[in-house]
Order: structure tokens, then sequence, then C-alpha cells
């Protein structure tokens, strides 16, 4: 067995009300792909945080290339060789490209003054190593998630890594992408570099890790070889229950669609979209990141209002220009990112879940109606299954599902006839990503036309009757979602035409 | 009236807790220490005519401060509309009016300052959410711009001549002992509260400050909202200069320029988020309150110059915020310890 | 003294009704001088004078004032005033009209009101100027145009064009150059704004003097404004052919008259005005009210032969200082 | 050229640009040497303070006490000197205020970095203490006589300009050179340093900084001690430059210095800004509130169109940049008509 290149034991800590972790207990071992799984609020991240010397530890002690911590700080963490990837990406909008890749690495060799050449040069060399092209000057905050996401990962292979920790690395990657990231990590671990990493993705889990932990409620569970797991295992381990995923049928299109839309073009956008959405369906929009979708879907709700084109809805043509128009035509829209668009994250959850559909809840007099916010405050806490003790906290304090949950709730709240959403379960663990899925399809069986957006390809396959695939801002093709396999719907979408 | 239980409202709010144990504290010392003066109740009628002036002015700052900005323009507004007001009642008014003519164009001249703060308002809504200057920069402008109109009016003189019936509603107290600034205030007050809390845009303006990109993808019109505040933050400013043109029987072009920044102090002090988003009338109110008694108090001490209370001031901002910082730590810590005691006894 | 000030007390306090049960000898009357801005030095120096007041008559007389020069600041200041129960105010207001609400309470109170520097209040007992504002604005004039030798184009400088004496002083100024100096020429600006600040003064002398090469004349009425003006004069080089004249202090402006960039400053000396308020509100209280006609002798200099015009009692006039006589002036 | 249209620093400098021909086509005295040295002169002290005001931005905080603790450090500097009864180098003069200055920035420094307390709120606080200290404890007046090493200080200039036509000459102090000076530091510091970088860092991802290594609490510290250190040496240079002591007549600038850095494209949020922009913006400010009588225009309207120029200034930029951001250019269209697959 390969020497042990790190290992926290008995690792306790506490926040505010919330016992994160207890006792728990990780080994790491020189060039091993270690999957840390488990649901939301489980303590995964809260466990990276430690290990990484940007939490202190309640209780337990780190134990790294043999020295024996009891807290760390970020930087020896980083001397001792530990990189991380954070979920939310951890880089600066506000400086360049070459900036965010070479800044860290200048930083932990204690340079005092910058020598931009050598920036360059270093960022350089960095995006080489994935294959990955940008412009070096560009401001970060003009480039796009994935963009974003293969800076981060640039930058961490940079430093002298022994181990690198990715929270999550590829929700917003692109099946091409995350193939290339997984030879990337290959090509790392025969380098004797760990990677610890967590996914809610299945697939991804078993095509590469070798070992997995899960942790459940801030516990151990299990850890072990991958081999010894399967699908089902892994998620008993996890969620305790098991699931089965079988494909949405919708019932048969009939009269008058409930949305239509008509050569709708968006200069840098998309070009000459037209569908048609009956109540009761769900229709699956997928494309590679760049393709359009998320354009299309800004549009649909009056974001970006589009230059050209005809939206009608139950036969009627409307135009749709703002989101106040989108909202009276009884749209809701769950956008992609959900901490910057989706939620007002140190407000209480009550006052998210109400905000969209305020004006329905109003006296006569039109003062707010205290009972009737509580009602629907209670209401959908309770249909979503939100778990929080209290409605007045904020929502800062859920965890990833349940703050997408949030998200839903405000938009079922004013009782949509279609509902968009853009990526409804990144970042959302298995159990919480069924529950959603199970109350969409609910959903649509209650005559709501509804959208899904996204490049989580069984997603689509299994929960959209039918799917329409983008590239290139134009919409190429349109598949029913049972007739198709994933091969062929990646195929479609990342094919050059 | 369960909106206005006081209990419930400091429960809501720890910061507003902090800071009636603050008023308590400053009202204890005062008392102890000049008894016969401080406590006499016309020291607290003097006071209730001090305070409305800017206390209608910091309510005006506190919604602006909501959205994330910051209204640098309401002294400009208030003096511009009191100006107008003051041309108005004193111009138009002949020497041998009767009392019903007087009263109909003080009516006209009141309405006429509450449209010129609503325009106002809107002008700085107008640049701020249309144009997107940066909340500070515009009302820097504004304020020039304001000031300078007034400037032109008048010649920078003082305008005077205004009617005794008018400005006797400024100096005296409905029953002796409520006078009409503060009544004036208590109606601003509970006017905005209501206007936070029991309506739907209260509760837009509160997300749109907390998190503008998420209140645009909620559907909440910002520029909307933002005119909205900006317009009823100039609507409060007039209604401030109506105050100090009747406190002062007249109207200038620079009254109250000190105000500014001092209502800015009473805004943070009353637990306003800078950033935007949260921020009650209650916690202004006694944050007004707090540096009235202060004020007041020191004006009992001859050799103490007006600068010490600059000084206090400053120091009693600090040291509310932090305490505010160590009292989270303790709620936080003690919260920790009970969940753990739970945890350990539902793992056991 | 102290005999002396018991007995007065004893024989006045039986006018104030309110005191009677109070024994007499512990009788100390709380005179409180409100002034415009407490951290201008020229309110510094009238706090010298209340001082001087206080301990030659045992009073309690003091000095408040608002940390800047605002009239809504200075209201609060006397409400607070009025509420602690002082005998009597001095008040030397922001804008006189402002506070005509709050000193007719405070006199309805029955607190005794004396002004300075507010010959229009309506609601005071007495004014007292130190001299006539159109005679000191001419007499300003007079000054500057002699430097200049009676012709060539001027301007005038105020504090703020809100500052009601500064105006009045250079209308007045302009009133006695169109009426005696006619080879004097007034430019189109006018009036300019210091700020009552030296430094703008000094920006503002600089960009009308490149406006005008020609000019040859700077009235300045806020005690920032000559100063200013004169240090512009010195740096441009341009002593001996641009002349300033205005209010000012010796401690502010001797340098300028050294060196010859400023040609005279008037002023009256704020201490004594402060001792004067005092001592006419002393008189008041002590109900000696038949004592105050023309001729008036409140036994402060230039406040020796008062001229009473109905409510204003006007003084002597006030000092004119060149580089000849300023060592006579420490303040 | 493309990305120069993009920077907010070329609009700035168009403006500037106009604004400057439209003085001279009023007054036909702009572009003399004379009236340049006069600006530059103007520029000192609102730069200086700039700077500092500058870093605090892209910091992402904001300080409104630079004022006050340049009246503070500055006057209690030259009180000692006095006392003193110095005559030496003006140096100390410097040396005394800004390191005054520096001491009461560390004051804001530990209740910023050590109670995290919103930097707003602190630097009102303490603006509010340090000016009450000033005036109530030190009892602060105006003084006219300040030591000699600093009157003679104040008349060295660096160059002087004669006007023959006007019969003016202007003189540019040699304090500029401290202008000039800690504009070369400032940019060197936040260019090519990592201290400089982490300013922006902080701005742009507080939390993303932490994380990268930067200690945040240090760079904090940095800031709000150089902020207090250079308004003490703008303190002493403004007295020293008008040869006169005056304990208030600074207040209430920091409202222009902070409007005259967002001019120059520095955001309010934190982790944009540039010297090269806060020079302009307060070149912009400066020239307009010192031209306003070479335009013509009537003192009772300068306050009018001081507001207006502020107005349009801002809103040129603003307006531009708001329509930058609405423009898209993420996703590239095939124009091709595809056939479907
Ligand atoms: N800074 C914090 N303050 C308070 N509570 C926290 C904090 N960070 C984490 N928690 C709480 O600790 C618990 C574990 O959170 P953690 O982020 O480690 O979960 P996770 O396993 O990463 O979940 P996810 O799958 O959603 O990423 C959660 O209940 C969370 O609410
Ligand atoms: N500063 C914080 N204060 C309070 N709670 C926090 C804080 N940071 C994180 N949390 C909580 O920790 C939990 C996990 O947050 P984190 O950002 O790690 O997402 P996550 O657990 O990785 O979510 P997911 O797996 O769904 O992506 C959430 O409940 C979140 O609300
Ligand atoms: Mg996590
Ligand atoms: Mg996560």
């Amino acid at each position: 067995m390969a020497e042990i290149i790190l290992k926290a034991t008995n690792i306790s800590k506490a926040f505010a009300g919330v016992q994160a972790l207890k006792n728990v207990n990780l080994t790491i071992h020189k060039g091993e792909i270690h999957c840390l799984a488990g649901e939301n609020g489980s303590g995964k991240s809260t466990l990276i945080k430690i290990i990484s010397g940007v939490y202190e530890p309640d209780e337990g002690l780190i134990e790294i290339g043999g020295k024996v911590y009891s807290r760390l700080t970020p930087m020896e963490a980083i001397d001792r060789g530990i990189q991380i990837i954070y979920q939310d990406l951890s880089i600066f909008p506000n400086l360049t490209v070459a900036e965010n890749i070479a800044l860290n690495l200048e930083l932990s060799g204690k340079r005092k003054l910058i020598d931009w050449k050598r920036v360059k040069q270093i960022a350089k060399e960095a995006i080489d190593k994935i294959g990955f092209k940008i412009n070096l000057d560009e401001k970060v905050e003009n480039l796009s998630v994935a963009e974003k996401q293969l800076i981060a990962i640039s930058r961490a292979l940079l430093n002298n890594a022994k181990i690198i920790i990715m929270d999550e690395p590829t929700t917003a990657l692109t099946k091409k992408e995350v193939a290339a990231l997984f030879n990337i990590i290959k090509n790392l671990q025969s380098q004797g570099i760990s990677i610890l990493f967590v996914s809610h993705k299945l697939d991804e889990v078993f095509e590469i890790s070798e070992k997995i932990t899960i942790l459940r409620n801030g516990q151990n569970v299990i850890s072990g070889e991958a081999a010894n797991f399967d699908n089902d295992l892994f998620v008993y381990y996890m969620t305790g229950r098991k699931f089965k995923e079988t494909h949405f049928e919708a019932e048969s299109r009939k009269g008058t669609p409930l949305l239509k839309v008509e050569n709708l073009s968006l200069k840098n956008g998309f070009k000459d979209i037209s569908f048609e959405l009956y109540a009761g369906e769900i229709l699956g929009i997928t494309g590679l990141l760049g393709s359009g979708r998320t354009e299309l879907a800004l549009s649909l709700f009056g974001l970006l209002p589009a230059d050209s084109g005809k939206i009608y809805i139950d036969g009627n043509i409307v135009k749709i220009n703002s989101v106040q128009d989108a909202i009276k035509n009884k749209m809701g829209y769950v956008p992609e990112d959900r901490l910057t668009e989706g939620l007002f994250m140190p407000q209480s959850i009550g006052r998210n879940i109400i905000i969209s559909n305020i004006k329905e809840l109003l006296n006569k007099n039109g003062f707010m109606n205290e009972n009737k916010i509580q009602k629907c405050i209670d209401e959908w806490i309770k249909k979503l299954g939100i778990v929080t003790p209290s409605q007045n906290l904020p929502v800062q304090t859920l965890s990833g599902g349940n703050q997408q949950r949030v998200v839903l709730a405000k938009w079922l709240s004013m009782h949509p006839r279609i509902l968009i959403l853009n990526g409804p379960t990144v970042g959302v663990d298995i159990g919480s990503k069924y529950d959603i899925h199970q109350i969409l399809r609910n959903l649509a069986a209650q005559g709501i036309g509804i959208i899904i957006i996204s490049d989580d390809i069984p997603e689509v396959l299994f929960n959209c009757n039918r799917i329409l695939i983008m590239r290139k801002g134009r919409i190429i093709n349109e598949v029913m979602g049972k007739d198709v396999t994933e091969e062929e719907l990646a195929y479609q979408m990342a094919a050059e035409a | 009236m369960k909106g206005f239980n006081l209990r419930h409202l400091i429960n809501q709010d720890s910061n507003l807790l902090r800071l009636f144990i603050m008023l308590f504290v400053v009202f204890t010392i005062m008392s102890a220490v000049k008894p016969h003066l401080f406590l006499k109740s016309d020291n607290f009628i003097s006071m209730a005519y001090q305070f409305p002036e800017y206390g209608v002015l910091s309510i005006a700052m506190m919604l602006s401060m909501l959205t994330g900005g910051v209204d640098l323009s309401i002294v400009g507004v208030s003096n511009l509309s009191g100006i107008l007001t003051a041309i108005m009642l004193s111009k138009m008014i002949p020497q041998d009016a009767a009392p019903g003519y007087i009263l109909f164009m003080i009516i006209l001249a009141v309405l006429m300052a509450l449209a010129v703060g609503t325009l106002c308002g809107l002008f700085n809504g107008f640049v701020i959410s249309k144009i997107g200057v940066p909340a500070i920069l515009a009302t820097l402008g504004s304020m020039q711009l304001f000031t300078g109109i007034a400037l032109v009016l008048t010649n920078g003189r003082i305008v005077t001549g205004i009617p005794i019936m008018y400005s006797n509603l400024g100096n005296t107290a409905v029953w002796g002992i409520l006078p009409v600034p503060l009544i004036l205030y208590i109606l601003s007050a509970i006017v905005i509260s209501s206007l936070l809390s029991k309506t739907s845009f209260g509760l837009e303006l509160y997300m749109m400050g907390t998190n503008p990109t998420a209140s645009r993808f909620s559907g909440i019109n910002n520029t909307k909202v933002t005119m909205l505040t900006y317009m009823t933050s100039g609507i409060l400013a007039a209604v401030a200069g109506l105050i100090v043109v009747a406190r002062t029987n007249s109207a200038k072009a620079d009254f109250g320029t000190s105000y500014t920044l001092q209502t800015v102090l009473i805004s943070l002090l009353g637990g306003v988020n800078p950033n935007g988003g949260f921020g009650t009338v209650a916690g202004v109110t006694v944050a007004i309150l707090i540096l009235q008694f202060l004020s007041s108090g020191f004006n009992m001490f001859p050799s103490i110059s007006n600068f010490i209370k600059d000084l206090i001031w400053g120091l009693v901002l600090i040291l509310v915020m932090v305490f505010n910082y160590y009292s989270n730590k303790y709620a936080q810590k003690r919260a920790i310890s009970k969940r753990s005691k739970e945890f350990a006894q539902k793992t056991m | 003294g102290t005999a002396k000030k018991a007995e007065e007390s004893t024989g006045q306090s039986s006018q104030q009704a309110s005191d009677q049960q109070k024994p007499a000898e512990s009788k100390k009357w709380k005179i409180a001088t409100v002034v415009k801005d407490a951290s201008n030095p020229w309110f510094v120096r009238m706090e010298q004078g209340v001082k001087k007041f206080a301990s030659d008559t045992g009073l309690e007389a003091f000095m408040k004032g608002p940390s800047k020069a605002d009239a809504a600041l200075q209201v609060q200041v006397i409400e607070d005033l009025i509420a602690q129960g002082v005998d009597a105010l001095c008040v030397v207001p922001v804008s006189p009209e402002a506070l005509e609400p709050v000193l007719k309470k405070a006199m309805d109170k029955g607190i005794v009101v004396v002004t300075h520097e507010a010959s229009n209040q309506q609601n005071t007992m007495y004014d007292i100027e130190a001299f006539d504002n159109n005679a000191y604005g001419a007499f300003i004039m007079d000054n500057l145009a002699k430097a200049m030798n009676y012709e060539g184009k001027y301007v005038t400088m105020v504090g703020l064009l809100t500052m009601k004496s500064h105006n009045e002083w250079a209308d007045a100024g302009i009133a006695r150059q169109k009426e005696k100096y006619p080879k004097m020429e007034l430019v189109p600006e006018q009036k300019i704004e210091s700020e009552d600040n030296q430094e703008v003064a000094y920006e503002r002398a600089k960009e009308i003097m490149k406006k005008y090469p020609d000019l040859k004349g700077i009235m300045g009425t806020s005690s920032k404004d000559a100063p200013g003006a004169a240090k512009a004069i010195e740096e441009m080089g341009k002593i001996g052919k641009v002349f300033t004249a205005g209010s000012s202090l010796v401690s502010v402006a001797g340098k300028f008259l050294e060196s010859g960039s400023l040609s005279t400053i008037t002023f009256w000396d704020p201490a004594d005005a402060g001792y004067a308020m005092n001592a006419l509100a002393k008189l008041i209280l002590e109900g000696k009210k038949d004592q105050i006609k023309d001729g008036l002798n409140l036994g402060v200099k230039g406040y020796e032969n008062l001229k009473l015009k109905g409510k204003v009692l006007v003084g002597e006039g006030w000092v004119a200082v060149t580089k000849e006589n300023m060592k006579d002036y420490n303040f | 050229m493309k990305k120069l249209l993009r920077t907010n620093e070329f609009y700035i400098f168009l403006i500037l640009l106009l604004l400057c021909v439209f003085i001279q086509i009023q007054s036909g005295q702009f572009f003399t040497r004379n009236n340049i040295v006069d600006m530059l002169r103007a520029m000192i002290v609102p730069g200086i303070f700039s700077i500092g005001v500058l870093m605090v931005l892209v910091s992402g905080g904001i300080d409104v006490s630079f004022t006050a603790i340049a009246l503070l450090s500055m006057y209690a500097a030259t009180r000692l000197l006095m006392i003193w009864h110095y005559e030496g180098n003006v140096i100390l003069a410097f040396i005394i205020s800004g390191a005054i200055g520096l001491f009461l920035g560390l004051i804001n420094a530990a209740l910023i970095a050590f109670f995290d307390l919103p930097t707003l709120i602190v630097t009102l606080g303490t603006s509010s203490i340090f000016t009450g200290f000033m005036q109530g404890v030190l009892h602060s007046r105006e003084i006219s006589d300040i030591p000699k090493t600093m009157i003679n200080f104040s008349k060295i200039d660096l160059i002087r300009v004669y006007n023959a036509k006007l019969g003016i000459s202007s003189g540019l102090p040699a304090v500029f050179l401290i202008l000039v000076g800690l504009i070369i530091i400032a940019w060197f510091i936040l260019n090519y340093t990592m201290l400089g970088r982490g300013i922006y860092a902080l701005g742009g991802d507080r939390i993303a900084a932490q994380r990268a290594g930067f200690n945040i609490i240090k760079i904090q510290f940095f800031i709000y001690s150089f902020v207090g250190f250079i308004s003490g040496i703008a303190g002493m240079t403004r007295t020293i430059m008008m040869a006169n002591l005056h304990p208030t007549n600074l207040m209430g600038m920091e409202l222009t210095v902070i409007a005259s850095v967002v001019l120059g494209g520095t955001r309010i949020t934190g982790g944009h800004g540039t010297i090269t922009g806060t020079m302009l913006g307060v070149a912009l400010v400066t020239i307009m509130s010192n031209s306003l009588i070479l335009m013509g225009i009537p003192t009772f309207w300068q306050k009018f169109f001081t507001g207006v120029l502020i107005l349009i200034g801002t809103g040129v930029s603003a307006y531009q940049s708001m329509k930058q951001k609405n423009t898209l250019h993420g996703v590239e269209i095939d124009e091709k008509e595809l056939e479907k697959v």
C-alpha cells in the first residue's frame, strides 16, 4: 500500500447551532483518486475547509506527510501541498486571467513584487497543460462559468500540489470538458498526486475514483474501495433510501400549445428558434455551454428581450419585454446561479418564498395579508420538504439542495403555468435531485408546462418527454426522451456541423 | 395593532434591544448628573421641538440606504422646497388677507412643497436607476443642483414675511405637550414604517437592497422601486423643509447643511446596513433619541463645548458596533454549546 | 466686591417673581452668550470678553455655540438653554430671521434677550451694534479707494451669498463707490464667494485677476477674504498693482499688512462686544431699563456713548489697522 | 484602439478635454502656462487625498475620516513644533504630521480589521471623534504665525512662470513633488507588488483573497494606516501651502474627493480603479471648480452649474458602462442555415 499522505482523525466542528462534523476520519494515500460523497449538508465542504486550513476544527488532528497539526493556516496547507478548487471557484472577477492563475503561486512563493512577464508565462504554461485557450489579459468577470472553472483548475495544478481537492469540479463543465479533466486527473495521479473530489454525479464517481468515503449527518458512514460499491449501494449509503429512475411520459399533446415560439432571434444569442410547449409536458433544451441555451431562457423570461420573432401563449401573441411581463403571463424561471440570481441569501426563507408572489398576498386595501403570507410560506416549506427549524432564518443557513427548493418554492407559490428551469439540480445531491425531479413531474401532471435547460444528459433524458438540442445558437434537432441514448444525445450536442 | 407591539419588535431585532439599552443608559446618566435640569418637562418638550426636523431627514436617509445607496441631497431638497413655500407664502398673500384665504394658501404651499420634494426625488431616482450613476455621486451632484436653484431663486438671501398662522405651526404644542413638529415626525415614522413592513413595496425595497440581481430575476422592477424610494425620500425631505420653515419663520439656501452626515450617522447607529437591505424606522427613532438626549444633556454643562458632543457621538457609534460584534459572537457560542449538547444526546 | 454683588442681587431679585423664595445672596444670574460658531477665532476672542464679565461680576456667564455656523443648529442650542432656565440670552444670530420664533419663545418665558449683529431682529429687547453696517461698508470702500488711488476696476468678495452682514457691507461699499468714486468700476461679477475660507478666497482672487488683468481692487468682507486675496496678490507678483482692504483680525492678516499686499483691515473687538452684551443683559435683569437711552455707557471701550434708535444701540465705530498701527493689537 | 474605447479613463479624458476647450473658448485664458500651473497647484491637496481614497475604494471599503485625520494631525504637529520653538528642517513637520496620521489610521484599521465592522461606520465614527478631540480637547483655533520653517518652505517654488501680457506670475510650490512622489509610490504598490494586487483581490472577492493566502488583516492595516499617513501629509501640505493653519477648512472636502475618485472610474463597490483615472477625476473636479469665474458663470449660478457638470460628467461614463454591460457577446451564432442532424 502506498504511503499515507493525509490523515484526518476524529474531526469535529460546530457552527452557530449546527454540528457540522462529528468524529470524522479520512485517509488519503499517495496517488489515489478519492471520492468524498454525501448528501447536501452532510459536512463535505466543512471537512475540506478544515483540511485546507480555512476553518479551525473544534477537535481532531490532521496529519500531512507525517506532521501532525491540530490546526492549519491556509498558508501552511498550501505549503504542505494541499490545493483546493472551491465550488464557488474563489477567483477574482476584477483581475485578469493571468493574475488569477498566477497569483496564488506567487503568494506561496512569498514574492513581494510582481513581474508581469513571469505572471503571464506562468499562466500560459498552466492553461496549456489542460489545453485551454483564452486571452490572458481578459478580466475574469467577462467570462463564462465554465471558463472560470477551467481557470480555477489550471491555478490549482500550478502549485507544487501533493493533494488536489475539488469540490464539485464538474458542475459547470460539458461532457467533453469533463473527459478532458479526467484525463488531467489521471495524468496527475501518474505523477503521484492524490485527488480528493466531491461529486453528486454517479457516473463520474465510478468512472474515476478508486476509493470512496461517504458522510451522512456529519459522521462517517463507510469508506472503502470503489470496486466494492455499485450504484444502488452507493446511493443507499448516502441517503439511506433507494431510488429508481424511469422515463417521464407526458400525456398526449392536445389543443393549442401553452407556449409557442416562432423564429425568435437575438444578436449574439440565438437565431430562428421555433418550438411549442404543451401543458403537462416537460421539454428539455440541451446544448453545450455557449450554444445559446441560457440566452434563450433569459429571453423567454424577459431578461434579454429578443430582437425579432413571436411568442404565443394559449395561441395569443404576447410581448415579453420584462420579467414583469413574463410573470403576468404566469411564467417562472429558476436561474442558473442560485446564489446570485435566485436567492437573497441574508434574507429570511419566508421572504424569499413570497417575493415573486407578493401581489397575490395583499389585502383589499393593499397591505400585506400576514395570514395569507404565513399560510403560503408554510404550505411551500411543507410541500417541497425544505428542512429548517424556522422560516425566519436566512436562506444562507440552508444547504445547497434546500436552497434550490426555496428557489422552486418562490416560483411555485405564484402558481405558474410555465416553469423554466436552467440547471435545476446543479450542485444538488442525489436524494434532493431525485426529490426535485419528482416535484417537477408532479407539477407537469397538474398541467404546468415545464422547460428544463440542462447539460446533465441523464437528467434531460429521463425527465423530459421531448428534447431540443441546441448548437451555435440554433435548434438543430428534436428527439423524444425515451427514443435516444445518452451517447447519441452527447454526440449531437457536440458534433461539428 | 399587533405591529406596534414593543416586545414583538424587540424580539425581532436584537440590535433594537441593544439600542434601547443604550438609550436607557444615556437617560440614566443624564438624569443622575443633572436631575433638576434633565428631568424637567420643559426639557422634554424642548427636545420634542428639536429633533423632528433632522428626525424626518434621518428617515429619508434610511430609505435611500436601504437600497444600498445614499441620499446626500436631502438637505438641498428640504431647503429648496422650504424656500418655494416661503416665497409663495410671503409674496402671494396680501397684507389684509382673510384667515380663510391664508389657510387656503398655506395648504396650497404645503402641497407645492411636497410636489417639489417628489420631483427632486424622482430626479435622483432617475439619474441613479436609469442612467446608472452611483447614488453617492448622483446625489452629491443633485445636492449642488438643488442648492444652486435655491441660491438663484433667493440671491442667497433669507426669505421672510411668512404669515404668523404658518410659523405658529412650528412653535405650538397641542395640549401643551405635543409640539406640531413632533406630530409630523410621528406621522412620518408611522407611514414609512407601515410602508416598509406592510406593503409589497417595502418588501421589494428590502429585497432589492439585499441583492439587486436576484430581485431583477424575481420580477421586481428595480427601476421603479429605486425611483419610488428616492421619491419618498424627497417627500420626507420636503416635510423636513416645511418644519424648518415653520420653526425658523424663514427659509434659506443653506439651513441645516450639517444634517447630511448626521443623518447618515443616525441611520448607521439605528442599525441600517450601509450595503442595503436591512434597517427599520424603530431603530432609527431610538438612535435619534439617543442623539437628542446626549445633545441636550451636554448643553446643560456650560463648561463642555459642543465639540465634545461630536467626540462622544462618534464613541457611542463605535461602542455600539463593537458591542454588537461581541454579543453576536457570544450568541453564536451559546447556540453552539446548546446544539452540541442536543447533538450529544441524540447520538448517544 | 462680593458684598456689593450680593447687595445688587438682593435689590433686583425681588423683581423676579419666580426667584422670590430663594435666599437672596445665592441668586446668581445665569447669562448665556450664544454665538454663530464657537470655533471661529472671532468668537474665541468674544469668549474672553464673556469670561472677563463673569469674573468681574461673579455671575454665571458662559458662551455656547454650534460647531458650525448653521441657523438650524443654533436654534437647537437656544432651545436647550431655554429649557434649562437661563436668565438671559445674549445672541449673535447666524440668521436673525431664523431665530425669531425661538427668541420669541424665550421672551415669552421671561428670559432677557439681547442680540448683536442683528439690527433687524424683532424678538429682542435690545440689539447692540458696534457700528452702522452701511457706514462700515462705506468705510471699507473708502480705504480700498484710497489704496487704488480712486480709480480702476474692482470686485467685492463675501463669505457666503447667504451671509447677511457681509452682503450688506459689500452693497454699501458698492453704493459708496458709485456715489463718491466715479473713476472706479465694478466688474460684472460684482460679488465673489469665498466660502469664508482663506484658501478659496485665494483661488478666487487668482481666477478673477486672470480674467481681468487690469483689476485693481478687491474689497473683502469676511475675515478670510482680504488675507486670501492678499496672498494671491503676493504670489502673483501684483503687490502695488492690485490692492485689497476688508474686515479681518491682525492675528490673521498681520503678515500681509507687513508685506504690503494688504492695505487696511477694519474690525471691532469681539471681546468688547461680548462684554457689552452681557453688561446690557445685566442692566435689564437689574431692572434698570430706564438707564437705557442715548448716551448709555456700558463701561467698555467703544460702547461708552451708545446711540439708541428704536431697539438698536449703536456704538462708536470700528478700528482701522494698517502697517503702521498693527503693533497695537494682539488678537 | 477598441480596448481604449472600453476604458473609463478614455471617457473622463474626453470630458476633461471638452471642459478645457470650453473654458478656453469662454475666456481665452485656459491654455496659458500660468493657468496650467495654477491648476496643478490646486490639485495638490485633493490629489494627495485621492490616492488614499482610491486604495480604500479598491479594497471594497470607504473612508470618510481622512479630512478629520488630516486636520488633527496637522494641528497637533504644528502645535508641537510651536511649543518646541522648532526652527530646524521642515521635514520634521511632515514626519510628525504623517506619524500622527498613521497612528489615527491605525485606530481605523484596528476597528475594521479586528472587529470586522463596516468601514463607513468606523470612519464616520472616528471622524467625529477626531474632530471632537481636536476642537473640544485641544481647543483648536486658527494660527497665522506658524513656525518660520514652514513659512519659508511655503515660499519655495518648483517652477515659476510669468505671463507678460497679464503681468501675472504663478508658482508651483515644492510640495507638488510630494504629490508626484505619492503618485509614483501608490502606482508602484498597486501595480507591481503583491500587496497592491492583494488590495484589488480583497475588493474583488474577500473570501477568495483569504483562501488564496492573502493576509486580509495585514492588508487592511496597511490600507487604513497608509491613508492615515497620507492624510497627515496632506494636512501639513495644505497648511504650508497657505502659510496659515485653519482647523476646520478641510471639513466637507471628503465627499468631493470621494466623488472625484469615483468620477475617475473607481467603483464604489470595490475591485476597480486606477491611479490614472483617479488623477483625471481630480483634475476634472479641480478645474471645474476653479474655472467658474473664467467661464463667466455668474456667482449666483455657480452651485447650479457645479451640480450640472457633476451630473453630466458622471452620467456620460455611467451610461457608457451600463450600455457595455448590457451587450451580449457570449454566443457565436452559426449564420448558415444548418441542415438538421
Ligand atoms: N459557516 C457556516 N456557518 C454555519 N453553518 C455552517 C457553515 N458551514 C457549514 N455549515 C453547516 O454545516 C453543515 C455541513 O455543511 P457542509 O457545507 O460541510 O455540507 P456539504 O456536505 O458540503 O453539503 P453539500 O452537499 O450541500 O455541499 C450544514 O448543516 C451547514 O448548514
Ligand atoms: N458563511 C456561511 N454562513 C452560514 N452558512 C453557511 C456559510 N457557508 C456555508 N454555509 C452553509 O453550509 C452548507 C453548505 O454550503 P456549501 O457552500 O458548502 O454548499 P454545498 O454544501 O457544497 O452545497 P451543494 O452540495 O448543494 O453544492 C449550506 O447549508 C450553507 O448554507
Ligand atoms: Mg459542500
Ligand atoms: Mg457543494
